[in-house]
């Protein structure tokens, strides 16, 4: 904790706190989920970055999307989400959320996740490891530090058109639209 | 003691047995007595249905059903080898339809969901059909060869916007 | 001969309501709110007054009516509550048939109690506990259906209680010949100490049935479910304490303090059941799934907890034992009353399993029973702390601290039950069947807003109740504390609560102010929660039943009442026993005929032998 | 005078609170071969917390974890850390035991209007849990009032300092034992941690609290570890009084310092202590924790409360 550091946190306690306090949604989509627990264990200690696993997404701030995105999983996905509180940000893991990866023609999953929820950051590998994780989360610090990773305000702006796409899927989600 | 190929041979009348495998006998029957061929069997001690699953022949515009039996308590026809008893039928595609075999088998329950939502068969006496795994409806059933992924992909998600971003002004 | 007059006033106004409720029927209301109001503020006037009237005579003996700091006190309760249970029934009864008579009985029922407290001599003592037994038994049976066995049950214990009463009278009387109890405390000095211990035991025996004391309380909880709920209000606030009473009026008026604490063991035995009167009803109550049983059995718990008080003998506990009359009296009517708005508004349903969240819709009731259910936790600031804390202090300094175990994990099992009955009823997802429950009417919300005040009021002021506590005290013969206004002074440590006060309003705004300054909270309704990714399914979503089911998985093979299996069994066998007897009247005469000639036969036989005549 | 001590004691609580749980976390991560978070940790999680838009359920939501934070911290100032005291003359014990029960029924009352089971499911673990420890503390606590024949804490301290600590004394060894067994199930640690389950019960009573309702219960969460170990220092290791070494500067303002500290050496040391069974224990079944609560520190303290009533 050297001298500008302390002058940062003085500056803006919300943006350093969100920085070195991550609290990941304990909640696996895909196949990504694999290269958590290691990540958060022993070898690779993902607390040392103050990063833990959060019991439930009222607790947490970040959600890591491992892997493709089934239908099935896409609507638990924007449900956890909208529960998550204000200033959240999710990175997707892999080709698969990108463009639908190895399955871009398979009839049961999201090609784009980014038309249904805002993405912040993408990790490229099919299935990153710890490492890449972890600078993942130092490039999210820069982008929290630049005020970029605004996913959520876009996700409130422009919600009807992400509340559109979703119901172009389902034809019609069984919970209220979050902002009016 | 009597094989197990003789005794389905004289019970049933058209059944093809085949046991070249060492411990595999495939029956192929005809629709109508599929239900009987394993209510004997269950009798014989093979109480255990591995699995029910279904091929799709289009050239030959037929489904074919098959039932997978094995036996976890040994009994007399068991003293040469563990035998599984793989049953074959076919029925028609159009309007597919066969009976629920639930009442012999409780476990038959997931597999008859699953096969009437990706193949369409309909299994009559199924107290809940009701789809398993999809969350969306397609039209002609997903496992179907007839069923052109690419094309649903391309009508069904390409048509989906990408979000653009408003500018507000404030 | 105010007194008397009062008396003749309420009765005869008792009987007005009745015969007038026939005719006209919005006077019944009007009447019964008036006399009760009138009641309270004749006895309210009352106060310091200290004189004694004969107010009739029958069959030679002189009854009398008189008035102290001690039945003052005791009357202002009963009048104050009955005054508020009758608002409270106002819009209660008001659908209900016949509930002139209802309102009749409310009156007895109020009356004979405060005659038990005024009464002078024993026989008036006699006559108004009579009245006050069968008026709660024609309340108690009031619904028909379940009510009748309930009644039946209390009405054979208070037969059973004022027979014993009955005899210890006459016994009383036979030594003493007098039943002015001013005289009794003279003269008892001078009975040996057997007579004095079986005069004690028939009385214990009236008044243990009354204060539901361990072995004489089955039939508490049947008569509170199935009383309406303003009466179980009234039932279990100030009739339980007529036992109380008594025994204060046994102890410590009639007996004196000097003799009744030698008499070697009764006070151990009295203490024993006082401890098991807390802990055993207590850790039933935690199992209840009805919520005015659960409230019958806490009833229990805290008679238990008065009568630790009244037996312990020293200063400070009877003080807190007559505080703690006076706060229970006031925090589980609130609760009962409460109950009785939830009843009023879910139609009678009332089972603990099936309500929930109805904070949403009846915030008020939900602050009444939150004060009332801190009340009777005990919390600081308010009136129910310090008269535990008074009980507490005396039971450990004197050196008693297995008696102080029982009474402190009490408190802790009044924690679980009353948490239970908040939570089940107020917290929680609101089941779709009670969407559009509205408010409680006013006229329930009126007394139950009084009781909530006073609670708090008490709480943070003990000093004012403990006053008229201290002039009792002395009376019995006792020192007086020395009470400041707001707690107690004393080398042994001392109690003030207004540094507990201010710490929590100073703590209070302060972390208001800091919960303030975060980021302003977007208020959610019960479907937006938390459910594992997915929406929440619309009726399964509530986890009201069986709150407590480890606990009771492990405390319900101890838990069975085996006191009233105990009766239930005996009672069985005296059935069958009669059965038996019942043979013998077979309706022919010839059977009857050959019975007489058996019996003179077996005479003349006697007679040839030993010539007994 | 008495409103500075307040002060002071209310911030050496809530300091002490945070790094109680950046020590634990710290502890953890060590036995876990691992770095570990920075010992500030909670306090960025606090600030974190703070910055993000909550949601409420009601205004019970809100009351209730008010309430269990000022129980906590009102409970703070009946406890005398070292010789410093604000308001341990007014009640004892007694009070400290009923401003104890404040806490977890804020918190009971705000996690049920949150309507959601598991934190239904978790407050009535919570509660059984607590009712079957309290069995043991309160025989602990009575049978020291009744050696010490005062109801006051401040005094039991005095009387130790001026003695033998009690927990070195013979008669009250036995309470001490059976305070340090239930130890963690009053800090809410690992083999008792049955309430608050992160997995099972995804955290149970405190399934929706968000920014600042966390915050708040973290806050409160480091509270209850100091309220719950400054008790059992008070009691059993004679506050801040280290064998009498201090005593010549004990009226000084150094003297309350020395004391102060030492005071605070003690809790560490019980709450490390308390950290290693923490991190070795799997979770027990509610049923399998009540009990071993009701079987081995009951009967424990039991006997101890047999000896001090024979021997006085």
């Amino acid at each position: 904790m050297d001298r500008n550091q302390i002058g940062k946190w003085l500056r803006s306690p919300q943006k350093m706190s969100n920085k070195y306090s991550l609290h990941a949604v304990y909640f696996c989509t895909g196949c990504g989920i694999i290269e958590i627990p290691p990540s958060i264990t022993t070898r690779w200690d993902a607390e040392r970055f103050g990063i833990i696993p959060a019991p439930n997404p009222r607790q947490a701030n970040l959600f890591l999307i491992t892997g493709y995105v089934s239908l099935k999983t896409l609507k638990a996905i924007i449900r956890t989400y909208e529960q998550m509180l204000e200033p959240k940000y999710t990175v997707g893991f892999g080709s698969c959320p990108i463009n639908g990866g190895m399955y871009w023609d398979s009839y049961n999953t999201i090609k784009k996740l980014d038309k249904y929820i805002p993405i912040d950051g993408w990790i490229a590998g099919c299935m990153p490891r710890p490492e890449a994780i972890f600078v993942a989360v130092t490039h999210l610090w820069t982008l929290i530090e630049k005020d970029m990773a605004t996913g959520y305000i876009k996700y409130r702006k422009n919600y009807k058109q992400y509340r559109a796409n979703q119901e172009k899927i389902y034809g019609s989600l069984d919970w209220p639209p979050l902002y009016k | 003691m009597k094989k197990l190929k003789d005794k389905i041979e004289d019970l049933f009348d058209n059944v093809i047995i085949n046991d070249f495998y060492q411990n595999r006998i495939f029956v192929k029957t005809n629709k109508e007595s599929v239900v009987s061929l394993l209510n004997y069997l269950k009798e014989l001690g093979y109480d255990h249905l591995a699995l029910v699953s279904c091929v799709d022949h289009v050239e030959e515009n037929e489904f074919e059903l098959v039932y997978i039996l094995s036996a976890y308590i040994h009994n007399e026809h068991e003293n040469q080898e563990k035998t599984n008893i793989i049953i074959k039928t076919r029925i028609s595609r159009e309007k597919a339809k066969f009976t629920s075999i639930i009442n012999l088998f409780e476990n038959a329950e997931p597999y008859e969901r699953e096969i009437f939502e990706l193949f369409g068969v309909d299994f009559v006496g199924h107290p809940r059909l009701k789809p398993l795994f999809l969350e969306i409806n397609y039209e002609t059933p997903p496992f179907r060869k007839d069923f052109d992924t690419r094309k649903f992909v391309d009508d069904f998600f390409a048509n989906i916007p990408i979000i653009e971003e408003i500018e507000d002004e404030k | 001969m105010i007194l008397f007059y009062m008396m003749i006033f309420a009765f005869v106004g008792a009987f007005l309501i009745y015969f007038a409720g026939k005719s006209f029927p919005r006077i019944k209301e009007i009447l019964a709110v008036v006399i009760s109001f009138l009641l309270f503020l004749f006895v309210a006037l009352l106060y310091g007054k200290d004189f004694q009237i004969n107010y009739h005579n029958f069959l030679g003996f002189h009854l009398f009516l008189r008035i102290n700091m001690f039945s003052w006190l005791f009357a202002l309760t009963i009048t104050f509550l009955g005054f508020l249970s009758i608002i409270f029934s106002l819009s209660y009864m008001k659908d209900k048939k016949n509930n002139a008579f209802y309102y009749m009985n409310m009156l007895f029922v109020n009356i004979a109690m405060l005659g038990i407290v005024l009464a002078g001599d024993l026989i008036s003592f006699f006559i108004f506990w009579e009245i006050m037994s069968w008026s709660t038994f024609l309340l108690i049976s009031y619904k028909k259906g379940s009510a009748l066995p309930a009644s039946m049950k209390y009405i054979i214990m208070s037969i059973i209680g004022s027979l014993s009463m009955l005899i210890g009278i006459l016994y009383l009387y036979d030594l003493t010949d007098t039943t002015i109890i001013s005289q009794l405390s003279h003269i008892i000095r001078f009975i040996n100490k057997g007579d004095v211990i079986f005069v004690v035991i028939l009385f214990s025996i009236a008044f243990g049935i009354k204060n539901a004391v361990i072995p004489f309380h089955n039939w508490l909880p049947p008569a509170h479910s199935e009383a309406p709920s303003p009466f179980s209000a009234i039932l279990s606030g100030i009739l339980i304490k007529m036992g109380v009473y008594g025994f204060l009026l046994l102890f410590y008026v009639i007996i004196g303090l000097d003799i009744i604490f030698h008499l070697t063991g009764l006070t151990i035995v009295l203490n024993v059941l006082a401890a098991i009167t807390i802990i055993f009803p207590t850790f039933l109550a935690i199992l209840q799934n009805d919520a005015k049983r659960l409230l019958a059995w806490s009833t229990v718990a805290q008679a238990g907890y008065i009568f630790m008080g009244i037996t312990y003998g020293t200063e400070l506990s009877v003080a807190g034992g007559i505080f703690h009359f006076l706060n229970h009296a006031i925090f589980k009517a609130l609760m009962f009353l409460a109950v009785g708005a939830i009843e009023y508004r879910t139609k009678g349903i009332r089972d603990l399993n099936s309500l929930g969240g109805f904070i949403k819709k009846m915030p008020f009731t939900f602050a009444a029973m939150l004060i009332g259910a801190m009340g009777l936790i005990g919390l600081p600031l308010t009136n129910g702390f310090v008269s535990k804390w008074l009980i507490y202090k005396t039971l450990i300094l004197n050196g008693s601290p297995f008696l102080a175990f029982a009474a402190l994990i009490g408190t802790w099992g009044t924690i679980l039950y009353s948490y239970k009955l908040i939570h089940n009823i107020f917290l929680g997802q609101l089941p779709a069947k009670f969407e559009n429950i509205q408010k409680a009417p006013f006229s329930m919300k009126m007394p139950m807003m009084i009781l909530s005040t006073i609670i708090i009021f008490f709480g943070i002021l003990p000093g004012i109740p403990l006053q008229f506590i201290n002039k009792i005290i002395v009376s019995f013969g006792y020192h007086p504390l020395n009470v400041s206004l707001f707690g107690i002074v004393s080398d042994s440590g001392n109690l003030n609560i207004i540094n507990i006060l201010a710490a929590t309003f100073v703590i209070g705004v302060l972390i208001v102010l800091f919960f303030r300054s975060g980021r302003k909270s977007v208020r959610v309704d019960q479907y937006d929660n938390y459910a594992a990714g997915s929406f929440i399914p619309k009726e399964k979503y509530s986890y009201t039943n069986s709150f407590y089911a480890p606990l009771d998985r492990f405390l319900n093979s101890f838990l069975k009442d085996y006191i009233d299996i105990f009766y239930c069994k005996s009672a069985a066998l005296i059935r069958h026993f009669c059965n038996g007897i019942r043979k013998i009247y077979t309706g022919y005469v010839g059977s009857y005929v050959m019975y007489i000639l058996l019996f003179l036969a077996v005479l003349i036989f006697v007679q040839l032998n030993w010539s007994v005549f | 005078m008495n409103i500075l001590l307040m002060i002071l004691s209310a911030i050496i609580s809530l300091v002490t609170g945070m790094f109680f749980l950046g020590l634990a976390r710290k502890i953890m991560a060590m036995i876990h071969w691992r770095y570990g978070p920075p010992i500030y940790q909670p306090l960025i999680d606090v600030i974190r917390y703070f910055h993000q838009r909550a949601v409420s359920h009601g205004f019970i939501f809100d009351l209730g974890i008010i309430i269990s934070l000022i129980g906590s911290l009102l409970v703070v100032f009946f406890l005398p850390l070292g010789n410093i005291s604000s308001f341990s003359n007014s009640g004892g014990l007694l009070v400290i035991l009923y401003i104890l029960i404040l806490s977890p029924l804020g918190l009971a009352l705000s996690s049920g209007e949150s309507a959601n089971p598991n934190a239904s499911i978790g407050i009535s673990r919570k509660l059984i849990l607590t009712l079957s420890y309290e069995f043991v503390l309160i025989i602990i606590l009575l049978s020291l009032m009744s050696q010490y024949q005062t109801i006051s804490l401040q005094e039991i301290v005095m009387l130790q300092a001026r003695k033998v600590w009690s927990f070195a004394s013979w008669k009250l060894i036995l309470p001490g034992i059976a305070y340090l067994l239930i130890l963690p199930a009053m800090l809410g640690f690992r083999p008792f941690e049955i309430a608050g389950a992160s997995q099972e019960i995804s955290a149970g009573p405190s399934v929706e609290f968000g920014g600042k309702y966390l915050a708040l219960n973290t806050i409160n969460h480091g509270l209850l570890h100091f309220i719950t170990i400054a008790l059992f220092v008070n009691l059993f290791l004679g506050g801040g009084d280290l064998f009498g070494i201090f005593d010549s500067i004990s009226g000084t303002f150094w003297g309350s310092f020395v004391s102060l500290i030492i005071f605070l050496i003690k809790m560490i040391l019980i709450f490390v202590i308390s950290v290693f069974i923490n991190a070795v224990f799997p979770r027990l079944r509610l049923e399998q924790a009540t009990k071993y609560i009701l079987y081995y520190p009951l009967s424990i303290a039991i006997v101890g409360l047999i000896i001090v009533v024979a021997i006085n």
